[in-house]
């Protein structure tokens, strides 16, 4: 089979899907065709560089790959729609960006960084657009649930995995700006990372 | 000005810019715009804040302070004076509020104790704690806005789709072990009765096979003589296991025997193609 | 602007829209740039012969344009849409059991040993799958259908008729033999476990 037309399909492949495609179902797409996991992702690569010049890029988030609109035409893409985007509060984000840089979190333990309640209204937003999940149930009294982020979260925010998330800022060192502070510098800085990189699962 | 047209300057004000302190209905030092702003709009402000440590990271960068370095008294001053306002209009106060106040208030008490002698080198500062949770809200109230700066769906891109003339949908049935029905079966008769159990040995199999050749030879033909459903060459078994499966479904009334005569040929009916529709 | 552009963003509204574009709506998003109807029916018939070597087509349907896959591309698009098999139900393995093992069987037969209804659906699905067949009605009142299994079945399972079928002493045997096997299931238990993670929210 010609690349040219392994590109065609994987290209009508993928807007006849509607949403992400893993590498793995292009292969299952040419079961007969018996391509190797490199064929696809050669043709991958080369029907990236053929989107260059057009409208659409092809761009691989955590739950595959998917064609979508380049940004520089959003001015005119969103003229179809009279809807606005919509806005999301300060408090969300912040639950959300406290979700995903420290999860498996609690709810406590978000309300502890950010010094007052998190809604149920938020959390039920966050699980309702599924941007959010339990991952478990942590074993202290009352056992509050752990939450992390799902895949349709980093889809949503155009990323591959939570590595993509920007960086979170560090905490200043403040052994060296204050040093009569003993302070116990950049606490949980490096829990984090490992964390972070256990978490992605799946 | 009237009351309210001051009030939308006041909460005009507010959206174009971070709010600012308010003291005593009073404006702090290097206050913007206007002079007075009813307790309406103080109430805008405080929804404009996430929480006590948001304020207070807002009254530091107002007097563009360090949060490192934060001149505690002042602060407290500020936002005690600030929360007090808030009080006298009876607007409900966060507990939260409450506790920050009770914790400046102490770390300023703290500050002003004369230092113990250096014996304990562990003393921390006071406002040590205070910092850090400062910081880490700052890194997240940070990390907020750069999650809202990221290419967002709907707002930054679009997804796309186009249209498939006919989706046909596969599907591709399960992997089924012999096991799996064979416990399902034990399970459904342990739940039923127990006792039906001998009807599984071998000689009721062979029975019930026979039943179902029976009922496939007779789907053909309507009639055939009671002789020909016999094959001599299976033998005394054979016919004994014919026999039983056709006295078993005349039982269950899916085949009818007919004599017309006394000794006279006997005739096997089908009675299941009646109405039969299925295949 | 450049036509080359006009196309882009035709094409990427096209396919961010969901559903036919009137060249009206076209005409629209361009309202700064003030192109005519001509410049846009132009653009378009200009796509439509750059997607002439591509896996889509440009096509006027009655409410506008839009963009859909090519016909020859069927067989590779239909793939998509494989369902991954989900595993049958406790009921449904009941069923057939029943029906194995007591052929000729009615459906009300089956639902008094089970002490509950047959679905319609997983008679259907055990139909679909040719698995069983109706042998014939029988002559009570309602003329119930009678169900058997299938030359499929026993094919399935690799079996030459239905005495190949074990019986209770070989199960009870069998487990005997292969405790470890865990024959006996208790199935509900680790879905419920699964289940209770993923769908428990705070």
């Amino acid at each position: 089979m010609e690349i040219k037309q392994i590109k065609n399909i994987i290209e009508a492949v993928l807007l006849a899907a509607g949403e992400p495609v893993t590498v793995k179902r292009l292969q299952n797409i040419f079961s007969e065709q018996e391509l190797t996991y490199n064929d696809i992702a050669k043709a991958l690569e080369q029907l990236g560089e053929d989107f260059l010049y057009r409208g659409l890029e092809l761009n691989e988030v955590a739950n595959g790959f998917r064609l979508q609109t380049k940004e520089s035409l959003q001015p005119w893409i969103s003229k179809l729609w009279e809807e606005k985007p919509k806005k999301y509060s300060r408090a969300l984000l912040e639950t959300i960006a406290l979700i995903a840089y420290r999860q498996p979190v609690t709810r406590g333990e978000i309300e502890d960084v950010r010094g007052v309640a998190v809604s149920s209204y938020i959390i039920r937003t966050l699980m309702d657009r599924e941007w959010i999940r339990v991952l478990g149930y942590r074993d202290v009294p009352g056992k509050p649930a752990m939450f992390g982020t799902t895949k349709e979260f980093l889809d949503y925010f155009n990323m591959k995995s939570l590595e993509d998330l920007p960086t979170l800022a560090e905490i200043k060192d403040m052994e060296a700006l204050m040093p009569e502070l003993d302070l116990d510098p950049k606490p949980k800085e490096d829990n984090f990372q490992a964390q972070f990189i256990n978490t992605e699962e799946e | 000005m009237s009351e309210s047209k001051k009030y939308v300057a006041a909460k005009m004000a507010v959206q174009a810019e971070l709010p600012f302190a308010l003291v005593e209905g009073q404006p702090y030092t290097q206050m913007p715009t206007d002079l007075y702003i009813p307790p309406e709009a103080l109430e805008v402000i405080l929804e404009a804040f996430e929480g006590p440590l948001d304020l207070l990271l807002y009254l530091i960068r107002r007097q563009n302070l360090n949060i490192l370095d934060i001149p505690i008294n002042d602060i407290t001053k500020q936002y005690i004076e600030y929360i007090s306002v808030l009080e006298e209009m009876n607007f409900e106060l966060a507990a939260e509020y409450l506790v920050m106040a009770a914790m400046l208030a102490e770390i300023k008490s703290r500050m002003l104790l004369p230092k113990p002698a250096s014996e304990d080198e562990e003393e921390q500062d006071p406002r040590a704690e205070l910092v850090r949770r400062l910081q880490e809200y700052e890194r997240f109230k940070t990390a907020a806005l750069d999650i809202d700066g990221l290419p967002r769906e709907y707002r930054d891109y679009m997804l796309t789709s186009a249209h498939v003339e006919s989706k046909q949908y596969h599907s591709i049935p399960p992997e089924v072990d012999m096991r799996e029905i064979i416990m399902a079966f034990k399970d459904v008769l342990a739940r039923a009765d127990l006792k039906v159990s001998h009807e599984i040995e071998r000689e009721v199999l062979s029975v019930r096979d026979r039943m179902i050749i029976l009922i496939d030879v007779m789907r053909t033909k309507e009639f055939c003589t009671f002789d020909s459903l016999f094959n001599p060459k299976e033998g005394k078994q054979g016919i004994v296991v014919t026999f039983l499966a056709v006295l078993e479904l005349l039982k269950t009334q899916v085949l009818d025997i007919v004599q017309n005569e006394t000794y006279g040929q006997i005739y096997i009916q089908s009675l299941a193609q009646e109405g039969n529709n299925g295949n």
